[in-house]
């Protein structure tokens, strides 16, 4: 007897829950060498911009106790030559592709979400709204309400309602429910919860900030309490908003504690650089415990960390 | 590009000998079979600390000599500096561990398919590749020089087997203590100079690469040079590995090294480039 | 030859850079057995409120990777019975002091200060405003700039210009660099960074939140590098303004981190839990690292990572 | 105060033996010649994990027996089971590791001055430190009955040689597998409704301490209960390990386990409100 899987998140429908974290899997080709892209829920594409970009000065990463720091900067070849090439080579393989958008303005969010409205196959798009916003001296959007609003404002717009729009929010605020609520207003579908938390290492060596880009995005492990924390909080305010749930897991019992504090879906980052096997992993274990626990579906477990508390 | 590191896996491998040799650990790991598919510049990466670690990452380390016979079917001999925390718990476990391995990774030297004169450069463990990398020149037909250098004697990694290989080997130690007291790029010019040398293959410092690109530089000499940058994954899925290269045209771009390289051409490695902020070229 | 490192907080002078933090000495007693307390630069005691309090239900704990997470809820003996029993058995160990204080309200902050202004021996005040607002929705002081500015000026006016005040800030904020200016500006002598990140752990088993108080907050090494960040960014910004460092330090090599970026001195929290002997062993691996750099005293090291860049 | 653990030390210990004794491990420990110090009741708190662990946390044991004859001047033994991941790896530790343990950590059993009935009750692993208790008691002229209960054959910890320290011993387990069916509370109702019980030692889950509590409710029987709650610190600094506990007037406040315990009076501690938010009494 096997358990049903499958989860949605706005209109988009996946067979399985684990799915990959945007720009921890590239284009998806290196990972294919290690299981079959189509057995897990999607590929969550590294986040593309409109032009190529070559991201930051090396050294892009430290380890750090149980998780790491990166730099990268949003390195990559610009959406003309993704949609050219990646894409349709991930569709090729029969793996759902959620495809993540970047940018320095409201205006390139919109622009890049107008190439994607065309584009057929594509399951959602993750907008990741953790980018400096160059028109707001830089104060990144995620951070800012009226900013947050207005990129999802525009993607919506534009892409009408077809496509689910996903927002990717950042865990550096104040009051992340209160983001969650002004994203969702202007039109997300689904919020991704949470990118990297805003971390520095300093080289004893050099004695000076050891990342190229001086700050770097903390991931792993070591943010999984932060991450449940955020996707209760989200989970508890607004309950009927589905939420890619991200940071720190590894194995199935940390996607599983996700899923019941209320993510509908959850992915593997930085697990997958220990272990390119990482999301298929994590699903074969999420789907034992939650047989284990006498689950007949995922949607059951959805959430559940509230709902046995109100009995 | 379906087949990005084609046959690499993920394996569970035993650590069948772990023996000291100067200031490095020699490090055998039985893989059986796959081992026919590992080529002299794969590396290897490993994960360290045990189930419950603090380190969330894998370390990389050059494959330096395989076996397909004897006991164990297939085994991988890696020469490790106890550096920090990782490869030192690395150095530190008792012959029979499990040690969770993928392998092999990245692009090997590429081996030329008629003899030629071939000089073989290795800067502490960046030896350990090397000699694997001869036996097969060797069996091409090729003339193999090679050129070992090191801080101190300690630190030079030179197997008595490993030298049969070479048709010559000079030492050369910054400190003196055993060879010639020096650096490698010394006698490199020299040999350069005498129209001595077809192919140049390096492995050790980034400092030591990039010295040797700068005297290859408007020559006829080809230098594969297997570079090191800071891995987060291995396997090409995180780009902090990068370094700035140029294409045939000339252009530009951050490859990354896990899986364009570690080797990679040094005539085309923008070695001034490197930490630096890349210019947008549109 | 051994290095001088003694260091300020305003206008306290301590003669070494390592303390306890709040809420992981206890009363200092417990410790005392493990290393002589006066060697360290100060105790710094748990935070103490007006009347006494039992605290949050047990659990209280859960392990985290490369952390932990705490929910306490401040359980203590009120403000009277510490300062009849607790302060002066700390004085007569010849260590030195530093009172954390916490309070629901502005007032019970200013209160509070009011009691310790007449008591001899204490070096500095640090103030705890990571604490729930009762009068603004349970509003966390330190995440709400016109409360923090409020606490503040209240302990400053209080208190009037003799005992130094130090701020303490939570890192759960979207600017932490603009609640250091304004406490800086209401008054704070120094800064102390971080308290802990707001966290939660789902137990597998009941399938609930684990704590007792459902979410607690999150320290120990992981959280290193948010403190290096927040105590670079705070630093670049004011470079005059002292810092007590903390988050996650267990060696001396984290202790320096902290120091380069910014900190005059730095607390050991949760590594005692792990080795009681780790605030005196992080001083004297300090030592050791700052010797072996060619510093002469802490306080060339203080901030180092800036001024190395600016060469 | 002053006083608080004051035999506690820390320490490199050396594993010198580690046996499975059904579901749990017998790990002796070289700690020299601190053992003096030790008495049954007391615990010690291990680093697990290794140096770069991601466990940041020590775990506690309760100190079974200790022995300050021998080849190794003195050595105390702890009882464990593979629960999680700190524990598993606790008991996969090699002889002859080095293990960074500190002890002895809290409050240990009162022992009577003169001779009395006394019961010692264990669950599951919590017998480990009653055999100690046991050999003093009978040392000091008490008559000593013991009481053993688990879930299962293979988690009752009764070793022979400590057999011999006890006047009666009486097995339980809840599936039948040894000794009779049933839980240990069966028969101590009958034992105390015949007068036959002056003071009953306790340890193992909270939830048989509580209903051992309940039963002596009311009587003359001194109830010592070791109890068991989560510790970050183990040593008093961080207030995680709290229980309420009534002092003689009845006010209830929140006590550390470690160091307030973990033996404890079981009349004064208030069950029903364990994992409760306290009434505050002004
Ligand atoms: C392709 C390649 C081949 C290598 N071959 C060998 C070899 O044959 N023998 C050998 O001893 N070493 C080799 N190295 C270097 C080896 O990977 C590092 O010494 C090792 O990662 C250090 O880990 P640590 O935990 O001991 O040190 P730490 O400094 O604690 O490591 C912290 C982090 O930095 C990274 N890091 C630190 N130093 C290096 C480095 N020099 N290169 C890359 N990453 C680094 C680590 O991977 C880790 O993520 C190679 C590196 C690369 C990239
Ligand atoms: C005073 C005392 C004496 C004990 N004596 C023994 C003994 O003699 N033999 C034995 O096998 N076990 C004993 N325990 C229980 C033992 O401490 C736990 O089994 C152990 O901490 C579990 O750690 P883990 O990493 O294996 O499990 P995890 O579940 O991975 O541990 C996670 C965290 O929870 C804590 N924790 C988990 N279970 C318990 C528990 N039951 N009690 C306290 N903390 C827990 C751990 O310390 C750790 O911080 C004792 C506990 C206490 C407090
Ligand atoms: C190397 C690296 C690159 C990342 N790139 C992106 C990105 O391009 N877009 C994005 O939204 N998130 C990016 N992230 C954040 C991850 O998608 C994820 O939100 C975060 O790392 C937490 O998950 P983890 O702990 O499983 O890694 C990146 C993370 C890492 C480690
Ligand atoms: C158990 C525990 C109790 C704490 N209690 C307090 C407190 O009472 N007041 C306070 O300002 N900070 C308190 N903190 C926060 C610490 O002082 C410190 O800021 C934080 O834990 C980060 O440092 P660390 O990683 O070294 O523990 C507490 C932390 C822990 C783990
Ligand atoms: S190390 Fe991850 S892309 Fe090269
Ligand atoms: S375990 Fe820390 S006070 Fe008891």
């Amino acid at each position: 007897m096997s358990i049903d899987l499958s989860t949605t998140l706005g209109s988009a429908w996946f067979p399985a829950p684990v799915f990959t974290a945007s720009g921890c899997a590239s284009s998806g080709k290196e990972l294919a060498q290690f299981f079959p892209l189509q057995e897990i829920g999607a590929v969550v594409t590294k986040s593309i911009m409109t032009k190529a970009r070559h991201g930051r000065p090396t050294p892009r990463m430290a380890e750090t106790p149980s998780g790491m720091l990166n730099s990268i900067g949003l390195q990559g070849p610009g959406i003309d030559a993704f949609l050219a090439n990646d894409v349709p080579w991930l569709l090729e393989q029969k793996a759902r592709v959620i495809v993540s958008i970047a940018g320095e303005t409201v205006e390139e969010y919109s622009s890049l979400a107008r190439k994607l409205r065309a584009v057929p196959g594509i399951s959602a798009i993750e907008v990741n709204i953790s980018c400096p916003n160059v028109e707001n001296r830089g104060l990144v959007f995620a951070c800012d309400p009226d900013a947050a609003h207005a990129v999802i404002d525009g993607v919506r717009r534009t892409l009408g309602g077809e496509l689910p729009i996903i927002a990717k929010l950042s865990p550096d605020v104040t009051n992340i429910v209160e983001i969650a609520k002004i994203v969702v207003d202007a039109g997300a579908d689904a919020l991704a919860l949470i990118n990297t938390l805003l971390g520095m290492v300093i080289n004893l060596d050099t004695m000076r900030p050891h990342l190229g880009g001086k700050t770097g995005g903390l991931s792993g492990p070591a943010i999984r309490p932060v991450a449940v924390r955020a996707i209760y909080q989200v989970h508890a305010a607004m309950p009927k908003v589905p939420i890619l749930g991200m940071g720190g897991v590894a194995t199935g019992r940390d996607a599983l504690e996700l899923i019941l504090a209320g993510a509908s879906g959850v992915s593997v980052g930085t697990a997958s650089f220990g272990n390119p096997e990482a999301p298929i992993k994590v699903q074969r274990e999420l789907a034992e415990l939650l047989t284990a626990r006498g689950f007949n579906s995922l949607r059951e477990a959805i959430g559940f960390a509230h709902r046995v508390e109100s009995q | 590009m379906a087949g990005i590191n084609r046959h690499a896996k993920t394996m569970v491998a035993t650590l069948v000998s772990n023996k000291r040799v100067g200031q490095y650990h020699q490090l055998i790991l039985d893989v059986g079979g796959v081992v026919n598919d590992f080529r002299p510049g794969n590396f290897v990466a490993v994960a360290v600390g045990g189930d419950r670690s603090s380190m969330v990452l894998r370390r990389a380390f050059a494959i330096s000599r395989i076996s397909d016979r004897g006991a164990y079917g297939g085994t991988m001999e890696i020469i490790v500096a106890p550096h920090g925390s990782g490869s030192r718990w690395f150095c530190a476990q008792p012959e029979g561990s499990e040690i969770d391995v993928i392998a092999p990774l990245g692009q090997p030297f590429g081996i030329p398919t008629h003899p030629v004169n071939a000089l073989l450069v290795g800067g502490g463990y960046g030896s350990a590749p090397l000699f694997g990398l001869a036996e097969i020149l060797k069996d091409r037909g090729c003339t193999v020089d090679m050129i070992l250098g090191a801080s101190t004697a300690g630190k030079i990694y030179a197997p008595l087997e490993g030298k049969r290989a070479v048709n010559t080997l000079r030492i050369f130690t910054e400190d003196g203590s055993m060879g010639t007291a020096g650096r490698v790029t010394d006698p490199i010019t020299e040999l350069l100079a005498a129209n001595r040398v077809d192919v140049i293959y390096s492995c050790g410092p980034m400092g030591m690469l990039k010295a040797i690109s700068a005297l290859t530089a408007n020559t006829d000499v080809v230098h594969q040079c297997a570079v090191e940058e800071s891995m987060a994954c291995g396997v090409g899925i995180c780009m902090t590995c990068v370094l700035p290269v140029a294409d045939e045209a000339g252009v530009v771009t951050m490859k990354r090294s896990c899986i364009d390289g570690p080797v990679m051409d040094g005539a085309l490695v923008q070695w001034d480039l490197v930490g630096q902020v890349l210019p947008v070229n549109e």
